[in-house]
């Protein structure tokens, strides 16, 4: 296919649809569980569960993993952290998906498949109070009951987003990265579903955030916690050997789980482009309300402030999310991305924090005032240049990737 | 002679308001934030160092000490405990200085003993207003004269409105120059709405709707368009300092967090992307203090400092932004939490282009 | 349907334009800035390659290929090898192109068989104007009509003037709207004087005055103020193209730099602000193309392309000085030096914003 | 004394007399020795010898090291390029007077104070084609000869400010770095005056660069250079102890050295504004020939894009300078400011990088032709971002003192 630019039908749909729900479901609660941080966003949950998960009712050819990156830029564009409070599989049915058999994968993605019940959620935990995004340097470990055939887990686990969801809720799931073997390093480190209301697994609390206040980042302690032999993802087998330079997907285990990135970096990007979009897309409005229009034709010379500072912002958004688009694109052909995905990733978290944080000033007092979103989009938008590898693991990525270093040489 | 050491006088101050800063505003900044409101004790502590009392005239009772320098210091020393806290202490001088400015006998003797006396009185300014093409130097509140009395029409925003309160300074267009009007809280014509916002919340704040409100004619200033322009400058000095407080605030807690916070066996701050961050924060913050002094040495001796202050505050806007976003990155995943300090520093300074009168030296 | 990857024939394009850009191009673009001219050898050797005559009316032994994404990837990696060497080689477009589209038949007879023959003929556009508020839309230079006649008056600069060629396009006011006139270089009252400049040293241009320069009426362009804005559109997007691979080359060269230099036993690009410099760039240099790749995409598409041609333009002008400055960076002293790249490509790139008239696709 | 930004009467006088020079005496030639590269200002360098070095006639008392820095602003205002070429004990000059016993202070500093007699130049040659700014790579020896007790140097320097004066021409001198003992790394280092046309000591060459072209640039190659016992300045003694992790001034060597650093760089920094200043004066003055109107009352939506700008760069200058009078006020008190020196370094030397190249681009077709010298200022400017300390090395000093690093923590 040639260079194209153009979204297919089903693509175009899809970002209608889910656009309308945005409108229609998140917007008029987003201040309200922007308030209301720590309580379950009843409505939204039980939307989605009902009728949202079912998707676009008129299907057509999309673009594949584009179009999940559209849905994630619209749904964002409603509200963030009512998107990361969806009763979904998340970054647990990633890795599961990534990582599990068939057995495993039917086993604990089908309830999120089926009708009626109730909304479940997945999860994923990784970080630990001392670990931060040190991912090799897990704590948590895993520890095989020869005499029952199951893991024994202990450990903390921070910043685990859905996490109250998916460790309380019959039906859900968390994926816990834990060690096998502390003397292995990165070979050591194994992934391993638990189920909801596992004896052993405890939801100590959820943060107090900046933003994406309706959204779960829960604390999870492990204590004895103990799950079936056959819930680990991937292979028992402790790579012993130096990784190579670039990431190979063979080793199911934490190369296996890092490649879940490569997968969900261009997915971030495409929210943090929603949170971008929903500040810039009210600024031009506001604009237009107070007669302002952007010249698009004017010559830098009689540019004002706001015109140059709006343009710049059109461009940094567009840039974020093509780079998103390429990446994902690279997914659909199969080509590795990791070095896309965390350049995505980059430039999305950084140039919605700064396009958020822009509007906020451009719209003075306005702009600081709770009447509006603007504020709360500023305080959402930041979460994206810290999460899924910080603005500086996705740097250093990028560097080792485009100097050919391996992590060894570049730290 | 260029100089940049602060006389004896000051350096006792900046220590004593630097001790306040960390033993009673620090302590207590997360529960303002979360609140909306600084605890009382706290405004009444401050209130008994006396750092708005000293810059008001000896005759009411004040230390006579004006100095926009002086109040810089202090703003920013205070700013660095918190923002909003060092707003709420500083308050006092929001119409108390424009009043022993330009205020008639009777009105200096009707403000100024309040503030001076053994309770903390807030003040309060009424300056901004919610619009996207407000412009300071031509509010679209008017005020005409009606016989002896005043009348005052209009819409403000961010207009401090503290717990004990007697009156507010109203800015309006009077045949399109600012004039300056005491008004009391209680004038009738006068209403509130309580503002929620983005940062500063531990400074409570109002919209502020005046609706034909009549004030005597002794209520309004003395001040020209020109003076009360001076006014709006040293605003700007003023919060211009405490923003570079904040700024100071974000790039301590940073680094002390960035000595600390070790990955792959190293304190983060041995790798030069923090490192350097952490130095250039260092650089700004430094760089625009010096601008900030620069103006307030300026308005202390009684040159235009219009250009200057505008310069300076820009700049901390610019940043104070930037040093505490990077501060937050600094933390990582922490920074994003309420836990810890860097996200308040962040919405503290994220509105600051909006903010033009809650400060005063 | 969203894709990324060039068509085989375009991939083909890319790789000989590559290999040209390499091993013709790179090793001479030194000589070329210094001399202030491309070596004839260079110019002629493109010329061979058919990369302007392609997109040219096939009646007239061009290709027929006109795509402006095509010409976008030919824009970067010709610039790759050197920006002003680049610029002289798709010169013939500059008059070229808008004479197919928009010529009398009479006209495409006079230029574009001379554009397609054997040797290489440079083209050239007289569009920007040396005043401080000009604007591409809006000319001071005008024509106005006289019998069968035109005549031109105007201060036109950035004009190429590369050795060997015939004629000049020139855009002019006509009763307030863009009009375009193809002159021949030596028409009366056109006079030129050779420009010294910052960068691109390497492509020739004069300032052009035309003083009642008269043309006959078929050497205007049957093209309306909204062609000729399309034209721009089109200018823009090459100019970016070409500005991507300029800094594409810094990047190159500064990255290979980097893990070659060694301080303290360790080549600089293990150092954090090194590395991450330089991922910045690269993130940022694949970000401004992809918006390129839009706009040129649009204009394929006969889609109204301004806004997305002005976004990416601008984009570039940024990204390619904060690339090419920080190459100049990474190599330290080496980069003030002219025995390296960086320095060429920081000069090459300041001006970008000043270029509107220098390419087109 | 109380904070004060007052200039003293003797410093305003001296900025007056300066800027005259500026104007009258190297505005006039600068473009003519941008053209003409590798060529001796005849004119400029005998002005300054013969009347320029004499400083203003009238004198008051000044603002001690903060005059200094005036002066390198005003006559970078004028020409960075040709003020670097000035017949002047420059960076060698300094670390004679840092270094340097009383005999050698007279010996090698008068004929600089000098009546009549020929231009003289000074230099500092520290660089070395494979060190950078690793001051401890540096590998030119020098060799004590017992025999005639002389020190006999090898080694090749780069980036020689002002060397081919200083090397060619009787009566100047280079302080060559080299190392007596080069197991001691840093301990080893020691300065050497090397007087012109000493034997052995050859001029290779002259730079060609982006900007400052009238300045010589030199490529020195020592062969077996010989110099008397006496031309070492400081002390002989090899320390081989770590260094603490603040730079004392105790030892003369190495730290001596880098000494120097903490006095030149405040002066590099002034000029650095000066080249800033000038291209911003410049652009304002252009502004108002166009009827352009910097209007500092403006509400920040109603700014055009270059009113912001303009306020930004002088802001941004503004700050540099303050921090620069800092650094020099500090050397006045004698305060320790290495910490405040490298702050002004890297505040200037990016401040006005891109202040002159912001006023490239913001007078577009004008602001890249060398009708104007705006163009030469951007090319100038950037030099001050690359030596004395790249803008990266005076991160580095900053962060180190920040964090209360020594430099084996933080490289």
């Amino acid at each position: 296919m040639p260079i194209d630019f153009e979204l297919s039908e089903g693509s175009l749909l899809a970002k209608e649809h889910f656009h309308r729900i945005a409108e229609e479901q998140m917007r008029p609660v987003s201040r309200k569980y922007d308030l209301a941080e720590h309580h379950l966003p009843t409505e939204w949950v039980d939307y989605w569960w009902q009728i949202g998960r079912k998707g676009p009712k008129k299907k057509a050819p999309g673009d594949g993993f584009v179009t999940i990156c559209l849905q994630a830029e619209e749904l964002c564009w409603g509200d963030a952290g009512l998107y990361l409070r969806m009763p979904t599989p998340a970054l647990g049915g990633s890795a599961v998906s990534a990582a599990g058999t068939q057995e495993q994968k039917e086993r604990f993605m089908a309830p999120f498949g089926a009708e009626g019940g109730h909304p479940i959620w997945g999860a994923m935990a990784i970080t630990e109070p001392q670990a931060g995004s040190d991912a090799a340097a897990i704590e948590t470990t895993a520890e095989l009951d020869p005499e029952t055939d199951e893991w024994i887990l202990n450990g903390t686990k921070i910043f685990c987003t859905a996490g109250e969801g998916a460790s309380t809720v019959d039906g859900g799931f968390v994926v816990v990265w834990a060690t096998i073997d502390k003397s292995a390093g990165r070979g050591g480190i194994k992934s391993f579903v638990v189920p909801a209301n596992t004896p052993g697994m405890e939801l100590i609390g959820c943060e107090k955030k900046l933003g994406i206040r309706a959204s779960d980042t829960a604390t999870l302690r492990l204590e004895n916690c103990r799950v079936p032999r056959e819930n680990l993802l991937g292979s028992e087998r402790v790579s012993k050997k130096k990784e190579p330079s670039a990431s190979g997907s063979g080793d199911k285990g934490f190369k296996g789980a890092m490649a879940t990135f490569d997968a969900s970096r261009p997915i971030v990007a495409a929210m943090a482009t929603g949170v971008g979009r929903a500040s810039l897309d009210f600024l031009k409005e506001e604009l237009e309300r107070q007669g302002v229009r952007i010249r698009y034709d004017a010559p830098p010379r009689e540019l004002t402030a706001i015109e140059r500072d709006v343009m710049e912002m059109e461009a940094e958004l567009q840039a974020a999310r093509l780079l998103t688009w390429r990446a994902a694109w690279m997914m659909n052909k199969g080509k590795p991305n990791n070095l896309e995905a965390s350049m995505a990733k980059a430039k999305a978290g950084l140039a919605v924090t700064k396009i958020t944080q822009k509007a906020v000033q451009l719209l003075g007092p306005l702009g600081h005032s709770k009447k509006l979103l603007v504020e709360k989009w500023m305080r959402d938008a930041k979460i994206n240049d810290i999460y899924e590898g910080t603005q500086q693991i996705n740097q250093l990525i990028v560097a080792r990737r485009i100097l050919d270093y391996p992590s060894s040489m570049l730290r | 002679m260029i100089d940049f050491e602060p006389t004896e006088e000051q350096a006792l101050i900046i220590e004593t308001v630097r001790q306040f800063a960390e033993n009673e505003i620090r302590p207590v900044c997360r529960e303002a934030d979360e609140s909306g409101r600084p605890p009382t004790s706290v405004v009444e502590a401050a209130h008994e160092l006396g750092l708005v009392a000293n810059g008001l005239p000896e005759a009411h009772g004040g230390g006579g000490e004006r100095s926009a320098l002086t109040g810089a210091l202090i703003a920013e020393e205070l700013a660095w405990g918190d923002l909003a806290i060092a707003l709420a202490i500083l308050s006092p001088a929001l119409h108390g200085l424009p009043v022993a400015d330009h205020g008639s006998e009777a009105l200096r003797a009707r403000v100024l003993p309040g503030l001076l006396g053994d309770r903390f009185v807030p003040g309060s300014l009424a300056l901004v207003e919610p619009r996207f093409d407000f412009d300071v130097f031509h509010p679209q509140s008017t005020a005409r004269r009606d016989g002896d009395h005043y009348v005052l029409d209009g819409l403000k925003c961010q207009v401090p409105w503290l717990d004990g309160g007697r009156d507010v300074l109203v800015v309006a267009a009077e045949g399109g120059a600012l004039a300056g009007f005491v008004v009391s809280r209680d004038a009738d014509g006068l209403a509130t709405t309580p503002e929620q916002k983005l940062g500063i919340c531990g400074l409570p704040t109002v919209e502020l709707t005046l609706s034909g409100v009549r004030v005597p004619a002794e209520a309004r200033l003395d001040a020209s368009d020109a003076d009360l322009r001076r006014m709006i400058d040293r605003s700007r000095v003023a919060l211009a300092a405490a923003g570079i407080g904040t700024a100071r605030a974000a790039f301590e807690v940073s680094r002390d967090y960035a000595k600390e916070r070790e990955t792959f066996g190293q304190p983060i701050a041995t790798r030069q992307a923090i490192a350097f961050k952490l130095a250039d924060m260092a650089i700004e913050i430094d760089g625009a203090r010096l601008l900030v002094w620069e103006a307030a040495h300026a308005i202390d001796r009684g040159e235009d400092a219009s250009r200057l202050a505008r310069l300076a505050y820009d700049q901390t806007t610019r940043i104070a932004l930037t040093v505490a976003d990077g501060a937050v990155q600094v933390f990582g995943g922490h920074g994003y939490i309420r836990d810890y300090l860097p996200e308040l520093h962040l919405r503290n300074v994220a509105g600051f282009a909006g903010f033009a009168g809650l400060a005063l030296v």
